[in-house]
């Protein structure tokens, strides 16, 4: 579905240039669901970009479904950190999600589009209210809606669920994981938390601290079937929770094999 | 409840300059036209400083300002026509004529219009559109006056007000029919082809004496001062004489305030400059302001001029 | 109900007492700047609720309307193209700033030299001496739409009109508006400084001509119908702002948890 | 440290996240708007000197002779130094007053609801309308010319103080209550810093309508001054010398908004609108 | 040290009012580290604005000391959660810090105590910088450290790391722990997020949905030495966890039962 070729990225040239992504290579299977995890400032964004086509790779490339992906690409959608900024706030909830599908299909479908997205995630009543009048999870939702009307066959979300609070966030992601399934669209979700990373995802990349590359990817096996409370007191999920930790905080591997129960898949 | 904030001129008198005999100070609205040249050349002259006055010309735009100014306090006397003092009077406002400065002459005012106009006398300009560097004041009732004796009806004009200097480009550019003025435009817009259609309306309206302009002040400073008041009259009188008789000296001192180029001002045509001022012209002048409604009440002329004390 | 009026009290009881106080320390008055306030009163229904009102005030609005629209209208069409185009931008923005810093007044000579002395000089002073504060406002609400709804507009592949119309524009509207607000105290000064140098009609003129005739009442009549036009001007835009960025208000609200 | 630097760097370039490159330029920033001046003044002088735009203005090259003129002629500087007095005479007296009676209004509520309707009558009121009376009352001279100004300067002022003070941050508030700041205390070192930005955007309205206000009385009413100036070489018919002033004007204008944008630039330098890496 | 006594705290009044707290009682001891965790919405920052004396109580009494709170106390600090909003941005850090002290302690000694509590938070380098030019987690850092110098008995922090990336809260969650073991300062932590009220706390108030009340106090015996990794990968983490979750998630208590070994102390 999604390969990433040796993917390096440079901001500006010369002496001062700062080279954001290092010759990555990861792919991503149809209708998977893949964490990106890495340092504060590593690249995770400017991965999302380069894979969406928003920037270009300084060089390698990204392929989707067999092209070379050069600007935003039909069929891919994305959500964004800071839902205060990618929703407008002079358009109400119908309309945001509406936006995008102008000119796109007929007029006519663009209403039940909406509605049936915002109906997925349980937004169905709140169509002509403002995105600022809902609570931060609320817009959040109708940054996925948007995404869903949109019909993508992939999904990219940066951090999306960061500035809500705990307890919206778990409800988010369990509604991220549903309309996964449902809509069968594959995701790259780039988070900074482990907990969730772990939580919600097939496979977890982990990438190291700048020049940043591949550090490891981490198999999740969960199961398909995840429960807030009880997934999150299993065992399993807390030697893999602390292997990506371990990973992640000390870029000492030799911690690493403490949690040899870990199912992974080193590249 | 009359506003203060007026009068800073109270110790106008008392102000002496260092040496010499002391000299009081009066402060002196100004226009930059010829109207007040005398005044400039007095000081030059030192007819002033004779009479043991030490004047501070203070430039403003306008007889209006000129009022203002005065009533404020802010000046001794200003420099206005006599419609615009006797209106003022008339409304109560308690300032009357002390010296004379120009009176009629043949040309400084006249009706111009365009070289291939078809407007030739007054009664052409019912319904035309007649440009006046003031409105309800001197300029408007010269005309309205001279109009009417001529048979002409000044209510269908159309009157608008306007910097002198914008008026022959107005002409030119037809967005007007009729423009009145006074040097030193007057000959400019002679040199450049435009035609005089009433020359000096004033002459017909009130006859050869009419005043055209006189330094005015405010009764409370005349009260205060009346030897001041002596001094400046005699000064101004002996300036104006003097200026009648050397035009050379005269034409010599309008560039220094004045922008005017000095190839413009060696042709103007040049008032003359009334000695005294004349009571009955003004008492024609205020009769016919209430007439034709510039005056909103009569004014007696002797609430209107200063007599000496 | 006793809410409200309470409410009414707070606002109403100083500039009630402002104008009684005017109205008895007046009401004797022979001081010919500052006539009884009743005088002024009943000169006011005179003059501005007779055929004065279509001669002199109506001229002023429509002229001062006109500028403002046509301020508006290129402020737009040249700030947006500007705001989206940072080269363009830096290579006016030298003319920009000189013209903008012109005192508005100086260049009355040269609109009466160009333009006469018809209300066409008058709607070019208001719409010269408004169009800097929109069009600056429009350039900097353009530049600083927000990356995040730009990067939006491109993921999800929204077209170049839509992206003006629906994203651009509005996302700029509040600073536009906010320009409008400040354009409209400049514009009534200028509708007033026009009128005062060559007209035969308008407000300003009218109180130009009170002067010249020492009608001080007159003049009264005309600073206080001025106040309320332009009280009222403000008050209608403000109704009319408020409606347009109804969102923007619950939106800034939200983000600064006030 | 490189925590501190990354956030720096990122803050510089977060303008164009899109990629959208702002700084292409190997040329000095000054090249374009220099450029662009010189096609501007090179074809206003071939439009003047072939009579493009009518005959009634003088060319680019005769301006600039008079620009030289008045340049060299001390009673410009003269009338400009009025001009200056009067307009900062204005600025400051509506600054002193603006200022306190601002912040005093938004303070308190009672006042703030008490004002709020003569605020907004007095407010649009265009200066020039009350010149006529100013001149009965205060004359022709300075006195009156700043009173105008001052008058005109007031509203921006007192408008941004009140709505400045009204929109501290209540968290801001907050935080100075738990920690026991005392209401000067608060006042000084909380609300008044956080309303300087909109003080600041109030005095450079204020400035700019008060250099108008001056210019526009001195046109109308010839106190001396620029606009005084500019009449007389009107009524002198040299129109060149008349470009020649209000060119001037502009360049008086343009510097003054500089100006207090250095001086924003130096006391908001932490304001998110002026922050530099 | 304080004491929250049937406290109810309603916004408005009549008909439309919205009773945020309704009748709360609890108490903390000296030098013990509280966290209180409670569904969105359901007054968590009312409690603290209360507790502060930042707003006063519609009913009941907060006491601390002995003596009942009506305006904020000496001696009490607080941190809230948007720190870019409570550091004033034209003040330096190290003036920040130092802003709360003037007129309280001698002049020559609130240089030494602004620059003791920034180093305490690890920014003994940053004292001349602005807010703005530090990262958010290094901002509520200052914020942090404004309240230690400010020698408070008792600090007060609302969701103080919400708006930082995960990594960072956990460094920060250890640099709470650490003042609050240095300091011996007691802490009141209102917080969303579950693992982060039991990773960091003594015990966690529980609070219900509105109209809002103490559901549970449970107690959390980790120990006092606690490792982001280890700590977290400990089944008695991962219970303690859970127990809190299903007190939070479902109002059912039936639920509660599964996790036996949490030791509680019911209200
Ligand atoms: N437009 C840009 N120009 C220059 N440098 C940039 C730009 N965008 C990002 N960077 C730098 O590239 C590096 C990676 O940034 P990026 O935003 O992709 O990281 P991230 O992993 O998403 O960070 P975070 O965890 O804060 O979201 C950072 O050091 C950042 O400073
Ligand atoms: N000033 C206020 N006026 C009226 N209602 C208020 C006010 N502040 C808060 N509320 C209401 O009181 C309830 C509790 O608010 P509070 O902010 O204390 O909750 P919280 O638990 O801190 O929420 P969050 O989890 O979002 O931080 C909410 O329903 C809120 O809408
Ligand atoms: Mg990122
Ligand atoms: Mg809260």
């Amino acid at each position: 579905m999604l390969e990433v070729q040796s993917l390096t990225k440079n901001y500006g040239r010369g002496p001062d240039a700062i080279q954001a992504l290092n010759g990555l290579t990861f792919s991503v299977n149809h209708g998977e669901f893949v964490s990106i995890v890495g340092p504060s400032g590593c690249g995770k964004t400017t991965l999302l970009k380069c894979l969406s086509g928003l920037i270009s790779p300084s060089s390698g490339k990204v392929i989707m479904n067999g092209d070379v992906i050069q600007g935003p690409p039909a069929g891919m959608a994305l959500v964004f950190q800071e839902y205060t900024r990618s929703l407008m706030p002079w358009l109400r909830v119908d309309d945001n999600v509406a936006l995008p599908l102008r000119g796109k299909m007929p007029k006519e479908q663009v209403g039940p589009a909406v509605e049936k997205s915002l109906r997925a995630v349980g937004l169905g009543s709140f169509m002509r209210s403002y995105p600022w009048e809902l609570s931060g999870g609320m817009q959040q939702r109708v940054a996925l809606a948007r995404a869903l009307a949109y019909g993508p066959e992939i999904l990219l979300m940066d951090e999306p669920f960061a500035s809500v609070d705990a307890q919206t966030r778990a409800e988010l992601e369990d509604l991220t994981r549903e309309v996964h399934r449902e809509y069968g669209v594959t995701i790259v979700f780039v988070t900074h938390d482990i907990d969730e990373a772990v939580y919600v995802s097939d496979r977890v990349v982990v990438l190291t601290n700048r020049p940043t590359s591949v550090r490891e990817i981490v198999g999740i096996d969960l199961g398909s079937e995840r429960d807030q409370v009880d997934t999150r007191e299993t065992g399993d999920f807390a030697h893999l929770r602390a292997h990506v930790a371990r990973l992640l905080m000390s870029l000492d591997p030799a911690k690493t094999h403490t949690s040899p129960e870990a199912s992974r898949s080193e590249v | 409840s009359c506003s203060s904030g007026s009068n800073s001129g109270g110790d106008v008198s008392a102000a002496g300059s260092p040496g010499a005999p002391a000299l009081s100070t009066l402060k002196v609205g100004v226009m930059p036209f010829v109207d007040v040249a005398p005044m400039y050349l007095g000081v030059k002259k030192g007819f002033y400083k004779d009479h043991g006055l030490r004047l501070d010309l203070i430039p403003m735009q306008s007889g209006t300002a000129a009022i203002s100014a005065v009533m404020s306090g802010s000046v001794d006397f200003g420099l206005a026509t006599p419609i615009a003092v006797a209106q003022a009077r008339a409304k109560g406002l308690p300032i009357r004529f002390v010296a004379p400065s120009e009176q009629r002459v043949p040309s400084i005012n006249g009706l111009v219009v365009k070289a291939n106009s078809r407007l030739h006398n007054a009664k052409d300009l019912d319904g035309k559109t007649i440009a006046l560097s003031s409105l309800k004041t001197q300029p408007q009732f010269n005309i309205t006056a001279f109009g009417t004796m001529h048979g002409a009806d000044p209510g269908s004009w159309k009157l608008i007000s306007m910097a002198t200097p914008d008026m022959l480009k107005a002409l030119g550019a037809d967005r007007i029919d009729a423009a009145y003025m006074a040097e030193p435009f007057l000959t400019q817009a002679k040199e450049s082809g435009y035609r005089v259609i009433i020359n000096d309306p004033l002459k017909s309206v009130i006859g050869e004496k009419a005043m055209v302009s006189a330094w005015f002040s405010q009764d409370k400073t005349i009260k205060a001062k009346p030897n001041l008041m002596t001094e400046f009259v005699a000064a101004t009188a002996e300036a104006n004489t003097y200026s009648n008789k050397h035009h050379d000296e005269l034409r010599g001192i309008i560039p220094s305030y004045t922008k005017l180029p000095k190839k413009v001002v060696s042709k103007i045509t040049l008032p003359v400059y009334a000695p005294t001022l004349n009571r009955e012209t003004m008492k024609k002048t205020v009769s016919l302001g209430v007439k034709y409604g510039f005056v909103d009440k009569p004014v007696p002329v002797d609430d209107l001029v200063y007599r000496g004390k | 109900m006793r809410k409200q009026a309470s409410r009414w009290l707070l606002l109403g009881w100083m500039p009630v007492s402002c104008v009684l106080a005017w109205l008895f320390a007046s009401a004797n008055s022979h001081s010919i700047y500052f006539p009884p306030l009743t005088e002024i009163f009943r000169k006011f229904c005179d003059i501005w609720l007779s055929e004065a009102f279509v001669q002199d005030a109506v001229p002023s609005l429509v002229r001062f309307a006109a500028g403002m629209a046509i301020a508006v209208i290129l402020g737009l069409t040249i700030g947006v193209p500007l705001g989206l185009n940072d080269t363009a931008y830096r290579a006016v923005r030298p003319i920009i700033d000189f013209l903008r810093s012109l005192p508005k007044p100086a260049i009355l000579p040269i609109a009466i030299v160009v333009l006469g002395i018809g209300w066409e000089m008058k709607v070019f002073i208001i719409a010269f001496g408004t169009i800097w504060p929109i069009l600056l406002n429009t350039i900097d609400g353009v530049r600083g739409v927000d990356t995040g709804y730009l990067d939006t507009a491109q993921a999800y592949r929204i077209s170049r009109v839509d992206r003006l119309r629906r994203i651009i524009l509005p996302a700029a509207s509040p600073q536009i508006y906010a320009g409008i607000r400040l354009a409209i105290g400049i514009g009534l000064i200028l509708m007033i400084v026009s009128e005062m140098v060559a007209s035969t009609n308008g407000i300003g003129y009218f109180i130009l001509l009170a002067q010249q005739d020492f009608s001080l009442t007159d003049m009264w009549t005309g600073i206080i119908l001025l106040g309320i036009i332009g009280y009222l001007i403000n008050v209608i835009y403000m109704v009319f702002e408020r409606r347009a960025l109804i969102w923007h208000r619950g939106w800034r609200q939200t983000q600064t948890g006030a | 440290m490189t925590m501190a630097t990354r956030k720096k760097i990122a803050g510089m370039h977060s303008v164009d996240t899109n990629g959208r490159s702002k700084h292409p330029a190997s040329t000095p920033s000054w090249v374009l708007p220099l450029v662009t001046i010189l096609v501007v003044l090179v074809a206003l002088e071939l439009a003047t000197r072939f009579h493009l735009l009518g005959h009634d203005f003088p060319t680019v090259s005769a301006v600039g002779v008079q620009l030289y003129e008045q340049i060299r002629d001390p009673s410009m500087w003269h009338q400009l130094l009025r001009t200056l007095l009067a307009w900062i005479l204005g600025f400051v007296i509506a600054a002193v007053v603006a200022t306190p009676l601002g912040s005093l209004i938004a303070l308190n509520r009672f006042l703030d609801s008490s004002t709020r309707l003569i605020v907004d009558f007095l407010r649009p009121i265009p200066p020039v309308a009350v010149l006529p009376l100013a001149v009965l009352l205060f004359g022709t001279q300075l006195k009156m010319t700043v009173i105008i100004v001052a008058f005109s300067a007031f509203w921006p002022i007192l408008f941004q103080t009140i709505y400045g003070v009204h929109d501290v941050d209540p968290l801001k508030l907050d935080t100075a209550s738990v920690f026991g700041l005392g209401r000067i205390d608060t006042y000084r070192r909380v609300v008044l810093p956080s309303a300087t930005p909109y003080m600041a955007t109030g005095f450079r309205l204020a400035a700019t309508i008060a250099l108008v206000v001056t210019i526009a009385t001195e046109l109308i009413v010839g106190t001396s001054g620029l606009g005084y100036q500019i009449n007389q070489v009107r009524y002198a018919g040299d129109t060149a010398g008349m470009y020649a002033l209000i060119l001037i004007t502009g360049a008086i204008g343009s510097l003054v908004s500089w100006l207090l944008i250095g001086f924003e630039r130096r006391t908001l330098h932490w304001h998110a609108s002026y922050r530099r890496g």
